[in-house]
């Protein structure tokens, strides 16, 4: 019984006991415990471990084995899960049941979640990984379907998506057995070189394609927004946290480990004209900046968040496509370091919303007075968000952005920082108008969230804030998936990077960023303090006084210069594409229905028959 | 009216491909891989001087018993479609004319003979249970269509044809009996020509002229009741 | 040119002129007759093909039997009523 | 019996079959349907009978007085019977259903026989009915969406 | 054992049904469902022993070419115990007097043709169990709800005879050409005889004939009328067990007559067209009957693309796909009896009968093919048999499969969604008892495979070898066993 089997059998004894036992009170204790249990495990595991289940079936062997690039994903799955259940085991999860929603069901797909994914992080071949690939979609649909009917419909618009993902998976899975005869993943990692261009282009757009579809790249991302906004506050954090860097996984087992970087430059599309690690790139920065500037436009926190989600996974794949020591490090710890502030954030505005009961950033406001420890969480969120110091978020974007302008490709920065502005203005917009200006009259009341909320948001915020001081301590991990993906190993230390051309310690940076603040705060008080405290409401605005009862927050129709400026520039080309595909679709299936609803189908036949004569006679 | 005429043209050039692919057979001079060795043997191995019955009730059995269960299930899925369930209410017509009884109560004995004639002597010349069964179908249901008002009763048909079937199928079943192969031929192939000859087959005709004329009598006698007593 | 020979062609062509009678008269009553009329032609030509235990079964089941339950059905139908089922049974009635 | 005769029996067989399947195509009578099966399969019981058959040969009958002359071969002839006795019990079962039909629907006509069973199954399901022939083709084009009460 | 056991197949349940109208009222009740039990066991001797060698037996102990014969190898006993398993599960135990004892004699001589279609080893007697099967089909279909089911079945009875009018005039091509229509003796034929244009002409007409009951497309425009009007029991026998025997017939004669050059292009692109017609077509049923009617074209049309594809490969991934969908589609069909309305009358049915629901979803993610569930391996070896083929059509049938698969997961998951979203049905659509037992049984079934694949994958290799040894067949049908008993002399 090695670790990983435990691992495996601790996740699925949660799975069992949440669908069993999840609608009670106190079951949030023993998910986390169990959760713990995996944690640890995962943590101490001698790299790599593989199970002992393993069986032979039409002349595959299917088995189960956890390397490092694994056990980095393992162990933030395995968080983000903890973060959740421990949200859900109090005052939240009392309200989610008692507006008569299922808990059991929402601790249950939870599990499942947690577990269909390590079963996909372990695979040692194509067969387990398709597996656990298949279980972790519909895993996934489960959760986003819970609650509401318009979950339900988000979840279900989510399925053609991951349907068409799958079976594009399958279809590269058996191509590629065809023409290697092997699917174990060592295997495949010397064999697949090896296979002319045409092939592997095929392979890569029919692999890449369903990797793509689930990390929500473009143009394939519709469906990720409202099915991750839709979903209970737990599980929206989880799916936006882990769920769709399942896809990066894929991506980077494919275009690292069995294509290889190199093989991928040599790939060149349209004779030559470029190749297929540029075009993937740039379908990364794309990803970084489209969806970025979409989020810009949403007035609904949850969408604003999970629009995001989808343009910092373009941060990821860009780094690991670039593929040096550094912009390979960025890409993977920024998975590490998304999940801990976007899991932070998004718990913060359900707080919000179960409080003022909306997530509606026109409707809020001013409530920094009321949730201050709220307002802290999502401040330092958002610096995270924004990739600026002293959070995590700094360091990996830090490191991206090194990689490329250390490689040249100074295009694909200007797209990063690009994605990184408008991340800042979307961002600043969001604290802005729930917590900044003044209070509503129906906020009076607002009290701070309980602290079965704040605790694992603060735990999350803090984590992200040790790391951005510390990068050492998650580095770790990246340097060990870089090894076990083949990658060059960055060389860490605790505070940053160590290197000849330009090295980062955060712990200076961070000291440095204290230190002023500290003078800062010394000038200003210690100088002649002239400041005095106001109310809250006890301002005034484009030179008339506003009385107590007229509350005055500038938030709808933000930035309205610079929507004015960009604003026709949003076409919804791709929402387009989506409902044309879909009606193309309608319109062929009605096509063919006809053919079942022919008046004489003999007819039909026999026409057939003599077609089918005439064929023979003169083939 | 262009369907119309593109079936007509598909029907024609349905019928014209099939004269392409049959006029390339040959035709007049069959391969007979089968049929000759049939021939051979047929008349020692079964006894039967009509080689087609023997073909029909030993060679290709099966092929009879299937074509009774056949009968079988269309004559239920009529009833099925057409019954109405318990009791059958009297038809409504009037009785025909006095010629006509009178001309149906001659023929009923004579179809009687006749049909028992060409079932028992299935085995040696042409005809045999189905042709006779038609014929005891005909001389059950012709007094029907005269007097409208006597109805046969369905249970001693429904007898018939399940004693009849069964057997049937009970006389192939013997066959294991005497370690043989079901519906193997027994009692030995007799005499070529006399009338008690080819073993087992002339009770097999039997079976099958019965089981067929019950089978049509009543498939008829759903037909002659009318729609009214629904 | 024997005797079958003309049975045989006569035969044919009694069997096709049947034939394009069932399919075409108005009168369905008349086409079934028309039905067992082919029947009986096409015993007649298994008789000239060596085939009497065919030829009987042809003449006793397809023209016999089924000419007989054609014409129960028929009056089942109401189709002995002819100027009631040109109006309303007949297909071929309209679309023509 | 000489050559041609045979290519005559040929084109009769097949010209049965036609007219009966041109006919199965073409009416949209159901009684009418059920005679053009007939003809058709008769058409197709002559042509299996043909398979077998040898000019010169006698029948599979043998006279216990004559030498066992050469005789045409007897397979074909006894599926021949199992075919002819198939068609005949299928036909009375159309048969039975038409009456049916005629009886619940008032009518023989295929076509309104089709419509009045869409509408039946449409009925049944609770869907919309199904847009007729006689609707615009875009309308027919776009489909109704499920039902929703 | 004594090969004779073989007959009983036939004979037996064809002796139940002769008998029925005649047991006396009480026990008329307990005769079918014995004998189907009785079938059972019989079905289950077969597999032991055909699983070692196959069984012959020469009917009436007349030499084979001359006689019939049954040939019954594991795949045929594996369809022998599944007819007789099957008819238990649908079996018609309520209805009124003599419509119930006439059902039930249909559904006894249903058994009897598909045992019969399972065994038979002669192109002809093929042909007369493919007519015993349909004329009891066909009784059955129209015994079903009213009026519409009659006209549908009438549409059925004239489809379905034309295609028995082509099998038959393929039948006589093929003994124009053979003078036999023994399948061994064909088979020993075939590579000089059947060849050229009139052999592939012939494959045609019979493909064409009898793909009518196997769904196959052009002659499938039958089954949605039928299916949404016939009793769910019968769709369910129908599009379940009768397809598939028809289906099992015409790939024996692929393999036994007609290993010709064109015959897989042939079948490939009719199953191609079959998946894609049925698939989408389903996409825009507007209740859940008929999507099930056309969902099960499009998975006997992916059955055909996989017996397309030459060798042992197509028949392992064919016979994994039928019995997949042999086992799935019964289930859907019972369920479908109180849920086959439109999407907006089973909203919210999942809170009424929880149970059906998940049932449902089990057997839909199962037709997907969503691993770990059997559908997945019968998928997998469905594209990989195609994707080992070189290009061409095949790589277009496997695109098709995977493309139709997409469709599919949407309009099962539509029924998913209405079942569980929030607002009311309009129609009361609790999920009968007997159905959610029924099902039940088969989801214990569908899950024992799954977790058992590894082991019945070799199982499934063996019968694909077993069922595509066309020399083995030829011998041991040609050369009998024991030396035949002097014929017509009694012992």
């Amino acid at each position: 019984m090695t670790a990983l089997d435990t691992v495996l059998a601790l996740s699925t004894l949660a799975a069992l006991t949440a669908f069993l036992f999840g609608n009670a009170r106190s079951y949030a204790w023993l998910a986390g415990i169990l959760l713990t249990g995996q944690i640890v495990l995962l943590a101490g595991m001698d790299l790599p471990t593989s199970a002992s289940l393993d069986f032979t079936i039409f002349g595959q062997t299917v088995g189960w084995q956890l390397d490092g690039f694994g056990r980095f994903f393992a162990l933030i799955t395995v968080g983000a899960a903890l973060a959740s259940v421990s949200y859900m085991g109090g005052e939240w999860g009392e309200r989610y049941a008692a507006e008569g929603k299922s808990r059991r069901w929402l601790h249950g797909s939870l599990a499942a979640n947690v577990m269909a994914m390590l079963l996909l992080l372990a695979s040692k071949d194509l067969i387990a990984f398709f597996i656990g690939w298949e279980l972790t979609s519909w895993a996934g649909f489960l959760l986003m379907a819970q609650g509401t009917d318009r979950a339900l419909r988000a979840a279900l618009r989510y399925v053609p998506y991951a349907m068409a993902g799958a079976m594009a998976v399958l279809g590269g899975l058996v191509l590629t057995l065809a023409w290697t005869g092997t699917l174990d993943l060592d295997g495949l990692a010397s064999a697949m070189p090896d296979l002319g261009n045409a092939r592997l282009a095929i392979l890569l757009v029919l692999f890449g394609t369903g990797f793509a579809i689930k990390m929500g790249l473009l143009p394939f991302h519709l469906w990720q927004t409202p099915a991750y906004a839709e979903a209970p506050g737990a599980g929206t954090a989880f799916l936006g946290a882990i769920s769709s860097r399942m896809g990066l996984f894929g991506l980077g087992l494919l275009l690292v480990k069995m294509i290889t970087l190199s093989r991928l430059a040599d790939l060149s599309l349209v004779d030559g004209l470029f190749n297929a690690r540029d075009v993937l790139a740039w379908i990364a920065a794309l990803t970084i900046v489209l969806p970025t500037f979409t989020a810009l436009k949403q007035n609904d926190a949850r969408y604003l968040l999970a629009w995001h989600g989808i343009g910092q996974s373009g941060y990821m794949l860009l780094g690991l496509v670039v593929g040096d020591a550094t912009g390979s490090a960025g890409g993977l710890l920024h998975v590490f370091n998304h999940a801990t502030y976007q899991a932070a954030l998004v718990l913060s505005v359900f707080a919000v919303m179960h409080r003022t009961g909306t997530a509606d950033l026109n409707s809020l406001g001013g409530l920094v007075t009321r949730m201050p420890l709220t307002f802290l969480v999502m401040l330092m969120g958002i610096i995270g968000l924004a990739g600026l110091p002293p959070m995590n978020g700094f360091v990996s974007k830090w490191l991206v952005y090194r990689s490329l302008m250390m490689n040249g490709m100074p295009l694909l920065f200007l797209m990063t920082v690009l994605g990184t502005l408008g991340t800042i203005l979307s961002v600043y917009k969001l604290i802005h108008n729930t917590f900044l200006g003044q209070l509503r009259a129906e906020h009076e009341q607002i009290r701070e969230a309980p602290w079965s909320m704040t605790v694992p948001m603060l735990v999350l915020v803090g984590l992200g804030f040790l790391t951005g001081a510390a990068p050492g301590l998650a580095l770790r991990w990246v340097a060990q998936a870089q090894a076990a993906l083949g990658l060059p190993v960055m060389s860490y230390t605790l505070g940053g990077i160590e290197s000849a051309r330009g090295s980062l310690d955060m712990l200076w940076v961070v000291g440095v960023l204290f230190a002023g603040f500290g003078i800062g705060a010394i000038l200003f008080y210690g100088v002649g303090n002239r400041s005095k405290r106001i109310h809250q409401l006890d301002n005034y605005a484009g030179g008339h006084f506003l009385s107590a009862d007229v509350r005055y927050h500038y938030s709808d129709n933000f930035y309205a210069g610079l929507m004015h400026r960009i604003g026709p520039l949003y076409r919804g080309s791709f929402v387009w594409l989506e409902s044309a595909l879909a009606s193309a679709t309608d319109l062929t299936a009605t096509l063919m229905q006809a053919w079942y609803r022919q008046a004489v189908p003999a007819l039909a036949l026999l026409a057939a028959v003599v077609l089918g004569l005439g064929w023979v006679i003169w083939r | 009216m262009l369907t119309r005429y593109g079936a007509l043209i598909f029907a024609a050039g349905f019928a014209f491909f099939l004269f392409v692919l049959f006029a390339g057979q040959p035709l007049g001079a069959p391969p007979m891989t089968v049929g000759r060795a049939v021939l051979d043997q047929a008349p020692a191995a079964v006894g039967a001087a009509n080689i087609v019955t023997s073909v029909v009730l030993a060679y290709r059995g099966i092929d009879t018993m299937g074509e009774l269960a056949i009968l079988f299930a269309a004559s239920t899925a009529v009833g099925l479609v057409l019954g109405r369930g318990r009791g059958h209410a009297a038809p409504t017509a009037e009785p025909g004319g006095f010629i006509l009884q009178a001309g149906v109560d001659l023929l009923f004995p004579l179809l009687l003979v006749v049909g028992f004639y060409i079932i028992l002597h299935g085995h040696l010349t042409p005809g045999g249970g189905f042709q006779g069964g038609v014929v005891l179908a005909a001389a059950f249901v012709l007094p029907v269509l005269a007097r409208p008002a006597e109805q046969p009763s369905h249970g001693a048909m429904a007898w018939v044809e399940g004693l009849a079937g069964t057997a049937f199928i009970v006389t192939g079943l013997a066959a294991l009996a005497f370690d043989r192969a079901f519906l193997a031929p027994l009692l030995g192939a007799g005499q070529l020509g006399a009338l008690v000859s080819a073993g087992t087959l002339p009770i097999l005709y039997l079976a099958v002229g019965l089981k067929v004329g019950a089978e049509l009598a009543s498939l008829l006698l759903r037909f002659t009741e009318e729609e009214a007593a629904r | 040119m024997t005797w079958t020979d003309l049975v045989v062609q006569v035969m044919t062509v009694l069997v096709l002129a049947a034939a394009f009678a069932a399919m075409f008269l108005r009168n369905l009553l008349g086409a079934a007759a028309a039905t067992a009329l082919v029947s009986l032609g096409v015993s007649v030509l298994f008789v000239v093909l060596r085939a009497p235990d065919v030829a009987l079964t042809e003449a006793a089941v397809g023209a016999g039997l089924g000419g007989l339950l054609l014409a129960l059905a028929a009056k089942r139908l109401g189709l002995w009523r002819i100027e009631v089922q040109e109006k309303t049974d007949d297909g071929e009635g309209k679309s023509c | 019996m000489s050559q041609s005769s045979l290519s005559i029996l040929l084109l009769g067989a097949l010209g049965l079959v036609g007219i009966g399947v041109g006919g199965l195509v073409l009416s949209r009578n159901l009684y009418r349907l059920v005679l053009a099966l007939a003809v058709a399969e008769t058409g197709g019981n002559l042509l299996l009978v043909l398979a077998g058959f040898r000019p010169g040969a006698a029948a599979p009958i043998i006279e216990p007085g004559r030498a066992v002359a050469a005789m045409v071969d007897p397979v074909p002839q006894a599926m021949v019977l199992t075919s002819i006795v198939i068609g005949v019990g299928v036909q009375a079962f159309a048969l039975g259903l038409a009456i049916r039909a005629r009886a619940a629907y008032g009518s023989l006509d295929m076509d309104e026989l089709r419509g009045r069973m869409e509408a039946d199954i449409d009925a049944e399901a609770g869907a919309p009915p199904a847009a007729s022939q006689h609707a615009p083709a875009i309308a027919r084009l776009a489909g109704q969406p499920e039902a929703k009460p | 054992m004594n090969p004779s056991v073989v007959a009983l197949v036939v004979a037996l349940p064809l002796l139940a049904a002769f008998l029925l109208p005649l047991v006396p009222g009480s026990a008329r009740r307990v005769v079918g469902p014995l004998v189907l039990l009785v079938l059972t066991g019989i079905g289950m001797r077969l597999w032991d022993v055909a699983s070692v060698a196959p069984v012959v037996l020469a009917v009436g102990d007349f030499l084979p070419p001359l006689g019939i014969v049954f040939y019954v190898d594991s795949v045929a006993a594996l369809f022998v115990l599944a007819v007789a398993l099957l008819c238990l599960l649908f079996w018609p135990w309520a209805g009124e007097g003599e419509h119930l004892d006439r059902k039930q004699s249909l559904t006894l001589i249903l058994a009897a043709a598909c045992g019969g279609l399972a065994v038979s080893g002669d192109l002809f007697n093929v042909y007369v169990f493919y007519e015993l099967a349909a004329v009891a089909s066909y009784g059955l279909a129209a015994g079903g709800r009213g009026a519409a089911g009659q006209v549908a079945t009438f549409r059925y009875v004239i489809l379905g005879s034309l295609g028995s009018l082509l099998a038959l005039f393929g039948i006589t091509l093929v003994y124009f050409m053979t003078g036999t229509v023994n399948l061994a003796h064909l088979a020993e034929l075939a590579p000089k005889a059947l060849v050229g244009v009139p052999g592939l002409a012939a494959f045609l007409l019979i493909l064409l004939g009898l793909g009518v009951k196997a769904e196959l497309f052009l002659v499938n425009a039958w089954a949605p009328e039928v299916y949404a009007t016939a009793e769910t029991r019968v769709s369910a026998l129908l599009a379940g067990l009768v397809s598939k025997l028809a289906l099992l017939v015409l790939v024996r004669l692929l393999v036994l007559v007609f290993p010709l050059p064109g015959t897989h292009e042939a079948l490939l692109v009719l199953g191609l067209l079959g998946m894609l017609t049925g698939e989408l077509a389903a996409y825009k049923a507007r209740d859940v009957r008929r999507m099930l009617a056309w969902s099960s074209i499009g998975q006997l049309g992916a059955a055909f693309m996989a017996f397309s594809v030459p060798g042992d490969a197509g028949l392992v991934a064919g016979i994994a796909i039928a019995l997949h969908h042999m086992l799935v589609k019964p289930a859907l069909f019972l369920l479908a009896g109180r849920w086959g309305g439109s999407l907006g009358r089973i909203a919210g049915a999942a809170r009424r009968s929880p149970l059906g629901a998940v049932l449902f979803v089990l057997f839909a993610l199962s037709l997907l093919g969503v691993p770990p569930l059997p559908g997945f391996w019968a998928k997998y070896l469905l594209l990989s048999g195609l994707a080992g083929q070189p290009g061409g059509l095949w790589w277009l049938g496997g695109l098709v499969v995977l493309l139709t698969t997409v469709v599919e997961a949407v309009y099962l998951f539509r029924v998913i969604g209405a079942l569980y979203s929030r607002d009311e049905g309009s129609v009361a659509a609790d999920q009968s008892a007997t159905a959610v037992a029924g099902s039940g049984m088969l989801a214990a079934v569908l899950l024992v495979i799954a977790l058992s694949a590894p082991v019945l994958a070799g199982t499934l290799d063996r019968m694909a070898v077993q069922m595509g040894d066309v020399d083995g067949y030829v011998t041991r049908v040609l050369t009998p066993p024991a030396p035949a008993v002097p014929i017509g002399v009694a012992p």
